[in-house]
């Protein structure tokens, strides 16, 4: 098959998406199984798409319209974008399954059609190589947030979006006036022909276009003064939603930035804005991690605790180094499978007992062990405890960082493990040691969903190697800037 | 007291934002000729599209993804906000009938709405305007029809069920593209079937910038006059 | 100074006027108008600045169809703003 | 001091009275209004960096020349943001109202204390 049918992973959930009121006009109880077919077909695709550009190591170029970039968008399917385009659409699968169970508000056709496009934002926002459709991309992305945060209509949810909201239509006036900015300077908006021509800049307008646009992603990103929407949101969002969140959408803000940042590295102001990534980064780790201790609700405590992790994540790509990138990459995986484990377990906690306070755990070990073991797994993971995934990609972080001269840095990250451990170890203990009740039954699917995040978190624990290989591959395809201008086929326009 | 001195504060800090974008913003001289690829579009765009209007054709055609991604906003905002105001029964909650002037206006001028907002958005290829220009006149007439009568209401299922249809009429016509001509969006009325070339500035030209356009005004129309439905309509307990 | 540009100056000025009015107002519908007018001549200026189809759709969309939406919301809302002394900021706040 | 021109002074005005207002103010719909002229600002500024002076807008019809029409992507690009800022708006809007429904108020203040 042709390479442009790559472009069927932007256009099914798209046409999907638009089929769901007819779908509903014909029968209401359908939209849920359609949901669940369309998000397996994009699992399809999207194996497609993985195995052919890691078979023939080179990425797809599909050229919108024919034309080629810079005259037309192109989307850029790397080895990064191959790999998350994968990574989402399995757990958009997992989650479609999980929405059966969990998502009773009415009404669900809106809310199916929210879901897909919410994949389509994460998927696009990866796959793009246009800054100003990254921008379309990001703005599907975050509306369909905003409405998915507020989905279940209680004044928690309302306020959550309205903070996401407010913050994110900053985000986006700034990103706006960088791409302004940006293209003023250099005539184009193709990502490839700006890196080629961000030598030439003016530096001011480089730095200060390049910090807008890295403000403009920071709040998807999750980043330290731009994200006070994030537990919010995590908290109120159905539950699902909430593993798409932590999974997915903010790794697609991440890679953006990330992405931006390193096409930019001819400029000369460059290690400017890289410093004040390394700080914000830091600074969202420890400040997310001591305001993880203090909560009493299960849910808002691990979108603390991923809050922290993204800014782990963030301090690796803003490193500057190809080490940095690779292991950032190898984190943002396991961070996704290890998250939407524990979202997906808390998840099914608070549908079968009705809340996810900490007192609602007590006792889970008797009550559902399933859950409880696979959270168990979870926290032990997320806490680095060797032999499970993070483990290996939070030591590469911290070897990187130390090698690229960041060693305080590295100290406050430490730190702030120390205090995750905390207050993970505290539910463990809430689980298996307090309190008890009588046997709840489980799924069977959705238990084996879990064991197959179980699974996969300690197959990478003990064989980081091939986990690790591919994440040096989608990291040099981040890091690597010569490598993707000479992959895509830039027509010569002005260059 | 303490409020003035928070709002200087904040002055102050917007004064050094503001300073910040002006003096990067002094590097980028205005009215100054910084083309690139705005260049390449104005020297081939009527070879290569058929349309006289540059912008049009950049939004429909060079930059047709982008445009699809503004009409799934479109659409996820008109989907959101029926999501958020969804009430198990709503009903309109206006006392007053508009004035005489307003009836028998909106009465007549109805239809001739519709019909300007058709003629911008098909001719979105020769003239300013366009698809959403063209939609936003349309749901404005709708707009009128609310206002002038209390118990109007626009018909909710054939509305949803046509915003769903035109947008995929919207991929569909890009996945023809893909198959005929191996890119998806591809132009393949223009650049495959070569209709038009000969009509250069006039109506039937412009490959397939008409087609979407037609599919983006009825899409924004029933969109925006969906979203009006949303907001102007309230619960009504039983 | 030429004609054009005294036009220029003072609908720049005019605009930036409607927008300190339409934050400052406390009557929100007289601060949807507003909005709707800084809408309006920015499309002016877009129109000078030689851009008539982001004219038109400014118009049509940013001036009369958001100033719409707003007057629905605050037809379902309130419409008068009541100012206490708080800390401003609430969104950034954890 | 630095030099700019008028309609860059307008647009860096615009985006700091909004930004202003979301800052400052304590009313969900005056925060909102803040953004949306925000967001005019920004399209008024990016429609400025794609002005040539002298020249007229493109429109290729007779008469106007390839060399003789100002940059359309800027056109574009806006003609897109324009979109994106009405969908936004409406949803925040909407979401406004829920929360009215749920907390009588609009200030945020007092959903933050009504909360508790």
């Amino acid at each position: 098959m042709n390479g442009q049918y790559a472009a069927l992973i932007i256009a099914l959930p798209l046409v999907s998406a638009f089929f769901v009121p007819v779908i509903k006009a014909i029968s209401k109880k359908a939209v849920m199984p359609f949901l669940l077919l369309v998000t397996l077909a994009q699992v399809g695709i999207a194996g497609w798409v993985f195995n052919e550009v890691y078979t023939s190591d080179k990425p797809i170029i599909v050229m919108a319209g024919g034309w080629r970039p810079p005259v037309g968008i192109n989307l850029y399917i790397g080895h990064f974008a191959a790999l998350f385009v994968l990574i989402i659409a399995v757990i958009s699968f997992f989650m479609a399954y999980f929405s059966i169970k969990a998502v009773k508000v009415e009404p669900l056709d809106k809310y199916a059609m929210l879901f897909l496009l919410l994949m389509l934002g994460a998927t696009g926002m990866i796959a793009t190589g246009d800054i100003f459709n990254l921008f379309v991309f990001m703005e599907i992305t975050a509306i369909t947030a905003y409405a998915l945060t507020a989905y279940n209509k209680t004044g928690e949810a309302a306020e959550a979006s309205m903070k996401y909201m407010i913050l994110g239509g900053i985000g986006s006036s700034f990103f706006l006036i960088g791409i302004a900015l940006i293209y003023g300077a250099t005539g184009t908006l193709n990502m490839a022909q700006i890196a080629q021509l961000a030598g030439n800049i003016n530096p001011t307008v480089a730095q200060v276009g390049l910090a807008l646009l890295i403000f403009g992603l920071a709040v998807e990103a999750e980043l330290f003064p731009l994200n006070a929407w994030a537990p919010d949101a995590y908290q109120a969002a159905p539950h699902p939603i909430t593993v798409m969140f932590s999974a997915f959408v903010v790794k697609a803000g991440l890679y953006a930035a990330a992405r931006l940042l390193y096409l930019m590295q001819a400029v000369s102001t460059w290690h400017s804005v890289l410093r004040l990534l390394v700080i914000m980064a830091v600074l969202t780790v420890v400040v997310a991690e001591f305001s993880a201790l203090r909560q009493r609700d299960v849910k808002r405590m691990i979108a603390y605790s991923s809050i922290s992790q993204v800014g782990m994540i963030a301090f690796a790509l803003a490193l500057g180094s190809q080490a940095g990138v690779d292991a950032g990459v190898f984190h943002m995986v396991n961070h996704a499978i290890v998250k939407a484990l524990l979202f997906l377990g808390v998840g099914y906690v608070g549908i079968k007992l009705g809340g996810t306070t900490l007192e609602d755990f007590e006792g889970l070990g008797r009550r559902m062990p399933l859950t409880a073991f696979a959270i168990t797994v979870g926290s032990l993971s997320a806490v680095g405890i060797p032999l499970f995934n993070i483990f290996w990609s939070k030591v590469r972080i911290m070897l990187a960082g130390v090698s690229a001269g960041y060693t305080w840095g590295v100290a406050l990250i430490l730190g702030a493990s120390v205090v995750e451990a905390v207050y993970y170890l505290r539910l463990i203990h809430r689980i298996w040691f307090a309190g008890g009740g009588e046997r709840l039954s489980e799924s069977f699917a959705l238990g084996a969903i879990m064991l197959f995040l179980v699974a996969l978190i300690l197959v990478i624990g003990f064989y980081p190697n091939y986990a690790w290989s591919l994440a040096q591959k989608a990291g040099a395809d981040i890091f690597d800037v010569t490598r993707y201008v000479s992959n895509v086929p830039l027509m010569g326009v002005g260059a | 007291m303490v409020s003035v001195l928070k709002r200087s504060l904040a002055i102050i800090t917007l004064l050094i934002i503001g300073y910040w974008i002006a003096q990067a913003f002094a590097g980028v001289p205005f009215g100054q000729d910084k083309m690139l690829v705005g260049q390449y579009y104005l020297n081939n765009v009527k070879a290569q599209t058929g349309a006289v209007n540059a912008v049009t054709a950049v939004v429909v055609n060079y930059r047709g993804f982008d445009t699809l991604g503004e009409v799934t906003v479109l659409f996820i905002a008109s989907t959101g906000v029926g999501a958020l105001l969804w009430k198990r029964k709503k009903e309109r909650t206006a006392r007053t009938e508009g004035s005489i002037v307003l009836t028998t206006g909106t009465r007549y001028l109805f239809p001739f709405v519709l019909i300007f907002g058709a003629y911008i958005f098909i001719h979105g290829h020769l003239t300013p305007g366009g698809g959403f220009p063209g939609g936003a006149t349309i749901a404005t007439g709708f707009l009128l029809l609310y206002m002038a009568f209390i118990v109007y209401e626009i018909p909710h299922k054939g509305f949803e069920v046509a915003e769903g249809l035109v947008g995929m009429g919207y991929v569909i016509v890009g996945l023809i593209g893909l198959m005929i001509g191996g890119y998806f969006l591809f132009d393949w009325i223009w650049q495959t079937w070569q209709l038009g070339t000969n009509n250069i500035g006039r109506l039937l030209s412009g490959g397939f910038i008409p087609v979407i356009y037609t599919i983006i005004g009825l899409k924004v129309g029933t969109e925006l006059s969906g979203i009006i439905d949303n907001m102007i309509k309230e619960e009504v307990r039983e | 100074m030429n004609c054009i540009s005294c036009i220029e100056y003072i609908i720049v000025a005019i605009m930036i006027i409607s927008a300190i009015l339409a934050v400052e107002w406390k009557d929100l519908l007289a601060a949807a108008v507003g909005m709707a007018a800084v809408s309006l001549f920015a499309s002016i200026l877009f129109f000078m600045l030689q851009a008539p189809d982001v004219a038109m759709t400014e118009a049509a969309i940013g001036a009369a169809l958001s100033g719409a939406v707003f007057i629905f919301a605050i037809k379902r809302t309130r419409r008068f703003e009541t100012e206490e002394e708080e800390k401003p900021g609430w969104w950034m706040r954890w | 001091m630095i030099h700019i021109s008028v309609y860059y002074f307008g647009a860096i005005s615009l985006i700091l009275i909004g930004l202003y207002a979301v800052l400052v103010k304590k009313n969900l719909l005056k925060m909102l209004i803040g953004l949306s002229i925000m967001e005019t600002g920004v399209n008024l500024l990016l429609i400025s960096v794609g002005y040539i002076s002298g020249r007229s807008a493109p429109i290729l019809s007779e008469g106007v020349g390839p060399n003789q029409a100002v940059d359309p992507i800027p056109q574009a690009l806006v003609l897109t943001a324009i979109v994106i800022g009405v969908a936004t708006t409406a949803m925040a809007l909407s979401v406004a109202i829920i929360l009215y429904e749920k907390y009588g108020t609009l200030n945020v203040e007092e959903i933050r204390r009504l909360r508790g």
